[in-house]
């Protein structure tokens, strides 16, 4: 083929790169390796992750479901997985109605409008919704209440930093783990109020009051959602008068991964339609007036308003939302209320039995779903460490990771793929250690 | 039409499934979990009522297993895919994606893992990060390495902050004030402003050469004003051409007090062969889900590592994943650390260290190619674009001379004059069994098809397209309205996209619901 | 024609792949292996050259990986399966495949498992055998259990042995010469006479009445003879219709010396509902790839056990897999044990232990259906087969009033009269993106249409395919061209099988090759 | 749909089966288990299958070599794993193409002009090509030659207890292993020699003079190839003279999965070919002249000749053909050969290498393939039990399980999957515990 092109060497065919630059050398990255010698290096490092072999209570933003066995078949189907953004709709119908079906399965879950086709994950869609919201009111305040995911506040703070957005922090109501009846920095300036139910601590909040509280003051309120498995037993952030919805999908049919990649679902009202983020698909017809589906409201996007775009996001998260679909369609209406209710009884007999043992007590009166804090009689990290390496158990987080001030406090989280028997070998590991260390 | 006579070289799609909602039958599920096995308590009692949902979730589908993978399997058969085909979308790099690294991905090691395990219980996992950040400062020639962004986008965001906050460390928040300005090439990808935006800079545009170049003058020009933070460079750039002046351009940005940030998309044409921490650029984003072969997936994941030179380092996200100098594991310690302090860094772009997922892939493809053979799919990648570029310009109107790298572009030019544009030969292409090239982009340059064959295809399969393109030019001149009215092949038409956008339906409603509102 | 206005359910086929062999590039490779790591000698050292291969392979194909995955993934999208929609195909049980059971059977602790392992260093995969073995004499009623046939018509061959076997003991070498009759309705699927015929049997014919059941009458007769061995009998029979005088059939046979085999293909009519050892029977095979749902595959693998009373027992083929009385465990020795002690054992029918991983997926379908579910299945696959019986009366001739089981024959009288044949509907229904029922078998029905839609199949998809099975024969009366046409939609035509038998072409050869010869 | 027919419960339903005949109470078999439970407790039976994870060298007609990641990802691909048989050939081309470049590749691997579409696999392939050769010559007398893998013949006897064939066997000579010069039993009554190379002992027959002896006597000869990747080296049975070719397809991409499902290759002669049986794949064309494959040949066959067919087969092993096809076409013709050659070379490494241990010796002179018998100083079952319990090493079979006086001999295969270090391993376990136990 090079001499078809009148080349002589590959060398021929960087002849427009300044020599100077070109690399004379061969790269120091290793040698190729065969499937069996790759396969085996991978097994070796998978092996180095003790943690990813034992019963665990982990949760605070990823969390450990059942992931029925046809989401994996379908999303692994060529057709889906190696095509791309479906740019040339008559070759991606399959892509394009799969997103519709999202598009409307997380505005029926959220109780919203509009959904769009997926974020990276469910902390930049926190704060793409704050960034919205100021493009909505022209307001510039936005206020983040009570106990929102660390992690999350702290990527908003790297977007609002040079957005001129002006971010207040209102503390969480120590003895309920809510956010307070009344909220400081409401105000006419303020652009949108920021809760997430459940929150950090797994406590539910009172989601339609603080709707209220926002709308009095002409704010938006802006509801984030880490564990979207609640949203299969709790009133809807929409029907609670929630203006955006944000969440975290990973829930839905979504492996842990050590963090990624997950699904960030944003979903607002119909009147901000124009104002949202990232990319929608919408229905179309052709000249026989047969349906299909088109990328729409383009006029939004980067790659045609360039730096007034609502969002830079071009590549979105089309495969994680796929296997959201799929697993949202499989448990579908009496799945999703099953699920959630297991979670729910699982964690209350959980909680409930742990606030039996001597030295542990439930710091937070607030209701919760699938996760809550317990204080213990010690230093939590190490009560933790120990039943790791005693117990060969995960039995939570130390809150210390995020909240210094709280060395005693861990978070516990439990689903419906957490046995009885592994539940109760967390209660005993907790007495045992906690009494042996006493 | 004469679809009977085409030799198509990927499947036909025709067919019909309604939306999962419209095949919703009451009483049918699809799952089962295993029963309780705790004392049950009152819901009411763990949730308070008016916590509850109240709709019975009204509307979810209600299907049977079956239902479901029969809905997605005859929706998949819609799509086309680079199983299926060559797929030469200009500028994304739709190269082979190894069933290899989806093994991979699926070892429950990592699978099963969770982003908050102890680090000392996740060294396998931080390994690898550690590792791929390593490989990735080898082939781009700069040291410093995040994998936290998810797209290059996300990277791009990424870098630009990191820039303001390099040029605010060094003049001073005051002085910085008045350098809030970021120059970007006409030609540039549309995220590129908007990333730049979204870091607080005003936008101003470099003009782009005859030759398709970045117009040195007019960068100079700008330069002057003494406002500029930076300048935001693709190389090769969109139009597939290698910025030759590329160490001029870094100088003159350097001069003027600025950073240069390259965007790292089209690495695909220089892995191996050069890299840009040795032209002079100081900050760049690669993706992951091109150059090295994670899965598009309909649109995502990627994943947008961010690479800097030592100066810049300090500043990247955080956390960083470091590798401890001393072997302090016998000591109790972990080998590879979750390191939280850097006090100048932009901060976190995203939760948990992005898209793990994606990392594990791109490591593969490291390994599985080697160091030669990341440099021979480059050249294989270059060459093939190099032979349409060769094979093409007979029958299409080529608007720049200077060779291209691993994409290239054409224009509508002569078959305009039948009436026929850019977008009538990208949808006539499908009916050849193609996927088109990108389309009007850049958009400098009037009705552009941007062509990436990449490394994945043969000569074989390169011909065949080049048969379907002259067959198509062809077809402009004897048979215009064939072109126009195409594709004739799929299961559906073109669609009103102006109508669909100016009464947007966004989402399935019932009937009833539907109608009322 | 009219495929325009056709809904159509699945995917439409047309598409273009050449040969593996017309694609191979020289030089093209798409492995690698890890080098050598012990010391080499020189090849001819190890093997001499006269017993090497001269031919360097020559022919053999040469492409890369992404060739490989884009030509099976091409080829694929011409094929219908289960996973695109109905497959009504009669007598094969076409019901849904869990993708849950492909995940057992990859388990690495079976999938890697050697058969020649020690069997105590094999019990996990023992016990999966044992428990099947059980679970199947249960839904049988017949006790005695071997799983080593690998599909049905060997389990036939193996039940008639069986019994051969069986009435040498009985009888003696010498009187049992005398009976080497096997008996096999006329309605009987092929495999029946030929495996008689490899078990060394001579067939007698049994009629069928016009109700479509065996003729006592005529099997009374026959029976008089003395030198019957025995009938292989299928319930319910290839026209879906129970053999209601089982008993009684049973007991002529018995009375006059002989065995009752039956085929147990049509055992998804009975699961839960009647176990053939209640009725008499005294061996049975069972199809795991038809009634458990383990994989078609595109022919196979399947797995055919064989089912018997407890005398039969003893002539099962060997080894079995017993499980020991006593806890043994304890003691060193193994709970489930490889079992070759049977001397009346009609031997080994194949290697090892049969289609093992079909096993593996038959236990995960009867323990995720549970009881209840696996009747429930059966009541659906009979009233969905009852649904279409009902609903085509109207428009197809249906040859027997008695009630059909898990399936249906019609055939096509009414529409023949206008010259429209059973093949020229069968293939119409591919237009209409349905697979094809089963055509002309049984073959004592004209024009025999089986259709057995089983339980994976909602109401939605059933009227479906009665809508276009009322369709087509509008179209048969309107429009018959059109029907003798089809199909319309596919990637090629209906071949010319004639030709294609007269001067086969059964492989590949290089151009100037095939022209020499 | 019930009331729809005119029925009242599920029980009319099956209204024609006598009242006592039905079923009147649950069958006693477990009640519905959900996905987790089901992986659980077949990963707990899994786990109990301690040979399936140790170093092997396990041959004897079931071989561990290095399945391409592609191939399970082609097999699982919707359109070919859950169709069937290609009856149907407008909507079945996938499967039809396939089986007819898997019957080319069969016949260039052989060396033969025609191949089938499959049997179920060796052992019944092997039986089911005596009783062709019986119709094809009208002979009935047998002769099977030297070290035929043991569970063969026994196939071969219980397929042929009954058609009035007679089987004699002409036992290897001891010092070479291999089929002796010249060969008893051979006569103007014998349809068949039937030799198996790489014989069970993993010696190279000579196949070249043993057709000759056959032809000469009128015969028939049958090769049996268990061991299927020595074809990628070794001289092709057809370049030999054989008439018919059988062999086990396992090595071809196929998991070892404790005995099945494997794929039964058999190829012959053209001028047998209506002789030959179970499916054919032919070319043919449509109307348009387009190109195509059907199923033909059919009148060979049970559905049409009914017990006249040249055999009952029916449902063949099509899954597992794909497999094999995908991985000879993966390897293609250079890989074919790279894995044999490895195999050969780490064999006769190992070989070699246990040779030179104290108190063991290689009992047969001809040459091997990737398998060869070892003579131990003691009882080889004990040594290779104490080898798994003490190294964790599948050392090989011992020869006493077929050959009760052969206390002391041990089959060892090896393939490109073991690596130096466990080759090593092998060689040191057995040099320490020959030793420990001397
Ligand atoms: C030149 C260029 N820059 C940036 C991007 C944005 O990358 P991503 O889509 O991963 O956000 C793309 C890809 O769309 C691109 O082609
Ligand atoms: C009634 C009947 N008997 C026997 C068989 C043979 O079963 P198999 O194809 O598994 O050999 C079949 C299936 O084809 C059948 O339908």
């Amino acid at each position: 083929m090079l001499h078809q092109i009148g080349l002589h060497s590959a060398e021929d065919l960087f002849a427009s790169i300044p020599e100077e630059l070109r690399l004379t050398r061969a790269l120091d990255t290793p040698a190729a390796l065969s499937e069996i010698e790759l396969l085996a290096g991978f097994e070796r490092m998978a092996a180095n992750n003790a943690a990813s072999q034992r019963a665990s209570f982990l949760g605070a933003g990823a969390y450990s479901h059942y992931i029925p066995t046809i989401v994996d078949h379908i999303i692994s189907r060529s057709e889906f997985f190696t095509a791309y953004t479906p740019y040339q709709p008559e070759i991606s119908q399959g892509t394009l109605q799969v997103i519709f079906e999202f598009q409307t399965l997380v505005c029926q879950l959220t109780g919203m409008d509009v959904a769009n086709a997926s974020m990276y994950d469910g902390s930049t869609a926190l704060a793409e919704a704050v960034l919205m919201a100021e493009r909505v009111t022209k307001r510039s305040k936005v206020v983040a209440c009570g106990a929102i995911h660390p992690e999350y506040l702290e990527v908003v703070n790297t977007y609002v930093q040079h957005a001129g957005i002006e971010l207040k922090h209102v503390a969480f109501e120590p003895s309920s783990g809510q956010v307070p009846a009344s909220i400081a920095h409401l105000d006419d300036r303020t652009a949108a109020l920021v809760v997430q139910s459940p929150n950090f601590f797994g406590c539910i909040e009172d989601v339609a009051a603080l709707a209220e509280q926002a709308h009095n003051a002409g704010a938006l309120l802006i509801v984030a959602v880490t564990e979207a498995m609640s949203l299969g037993l709790l009133k809807s952030p929409g029907a609670a008068g929630a203006d955006i919805v944000i969440a975290e999908g990973q829930s839905f049919g979504v492996p842990l991964s050590f963090g990624g990649p997950y699904v960030g679902l944003f979903a607002t009202r119909d009147k901000y339609a124009r104002q949202i983020p990232g990319r929608l698909v919408g229905e179309a017809y052709d000249k026989q007036g047969r349906r299909g589906f088109v990328l729409t409201l383009a006029t939004r996007e980067q790659h045609i308003r360039r730096e007034k775009a609502t969002s830079n996001i071009c590549t979105n998260e089309g495969l994680i939302a796929l296997a959201a679909t799929v697993y949202m369609e499989t448990m579908g209406r009496r799945g999703l209320r099953d699920v959630a209710v297991q979670c729910a009884q699982k964690a209350s007999y959980t909680s409930r039995r742990i606030s039996e043992i001597e030295g542990f007590s439930l710091p937070f009166s607030a209701p919760t779903f699938n996760e809550f804090v317990v204080l213990g009689p010690g230093n939590a990290a190490e009560l933790l460490s120990r039943l790791a390496a005693e117990r060969d158990i995960n039995g939570g987080l130390a809150l210390s990771r995020y909240f210094p001030d709280r060395p005693n406090d861990f978070l516990v989280c439990v689903t419906e793929i957490n046995s009885r028997a592994e539940i109760d070998a967390l209660l005993d590991g907790l007495a045992d250690i906690a009494h042996s260390s006493a | 039409m004469r679809s009977a006579d085409i030799t198509k070289v990927t499947s036909h799609i025709s067919h019909n499934e309604a939306l999962i909602f419209e095949r919703s039958q009451t009483g049918r599920i699809g799952y089962r979990l295993p029963p309780l096995d705790v004392d049950e308590t009152a819901i009411d009692e763990i949730v308070p009522k008016k916590f509850q949902r109240d709709d019975d979730l009204e509307g979810l589908p209600e299907v049977s297993e079956v239902d479901v993978i029969r809905h997605f399997t005859r929706m998949s058969t819609w799509n086309y895919s680079i199983d299926l085909g060559m797929y030469p979308l200009g500028s994304c790099t739709m190269k082979y994606n190894s069933r290899l690294n989806e093994k991979v991905a699926r070892i429950p090691g990592f699978a099963n893992l969770h982003p908050l395990a102890h680090e000392k219980e996740a060294q396998g996992a931080l390994q690898i990060i550690y590792e791929l950040q390593h490989h990735l400062a080898e082939i781009t020639g700069l040291p410093g390495v995040s994998l936290q962004p998810a797209a290059g986008a996300h990277g791009e965001m990424t870098g630009v902050m990191i820039i303001r906050a390099y040029i605010d460390a060094r003049d001073g928040e005051g002085a910085s004030a008045n350098r809030r300005t970021m120059l970007i090439p006409d030609s540039a990808h549309g995220t590129n402003p908007a990333s730049a935006h979204l870091s607080g800079f005003s936008v101003k545009t470099i003009r782009s050469t005859a030759e398709g170049l970045t117009d040195l003058a007019h960068l100079r020009e700008i330069c002057s004003h003494g406002d500029v933070a930076g300048l935001m460079l693709t190389n090769p750039n969109t139009l597939g051409l290698f910025e030759r002046n590329i160490q001029e351009i870094c100088q003159i940005v350097h001069d003027a007090g600025g950073l240069v940030y390259m965007d790292g998309a089209n690495m695909n044409a220089l892995v191996g062969i050069a890299r840009p921490g040795d032209m002079g650029v100081d900050v760049i984003h690669l993706n992951l889900h091109k150059t090295f072969s994670t899965p598009h997936g309909g649109g995502g994941p990627g994943c947008g590592p961010c690479c800097s030179t030592a100066e810049l380092e300090p500043f990247l996200p955080v956390p960083r994943i470091v590798k401890s100098e001393t072997d302090v594991s016998a000591g109790g310690g972990a080998t590879f650390r979750v390191d939280f302090n850097y006090p100048q860094s932009i901060g976190r772009v995203k939760a948990f260290f992005g898209n793990y997922g994606m990392m594990l892939r791109a490591l593969a493809y490291i390994q599985t190619h080697g160091n030669d053979g990341l440099r021979e799919a480059t050249e294989a990648a270059v060459l093939n674009s190099r032979y349409i570029a060769h094979e093409l310009a007979s029958d299409y109107e080529k608007p720049f001379d200077a060779p291209s790298m691993h994409e290239v572009v054409f224009t509508d030019k002569r078959q305009s004059r039948k009436g026929v544009h850019t977008l009538d030969i990208a949808k006539r292409l499908i009916d050849y069994g193609f996927h088109p090239m990108t389309i009007y982009f850049p958009l400098i340059v009037q009705g552009a098809m941007l062509i990436e064959p990449t490394e994945s295809v043969g000569h074989q399969e390169l011909d065949q397209f080049v048969a379907a393109m002259r067959a198509i030019a062809r077809e402009a001149v004897d048979d215009p309205e064939l072109v126009l009215n195409a594709p004739h092949s799929t299961r559906i038409g073109r669609l009103d996209e102006a109508a669909a956008a100016r009464k947007p339906v966004l989402r399935w409603k019932p009937k009833q619901a539907a109608s009322a509102g």
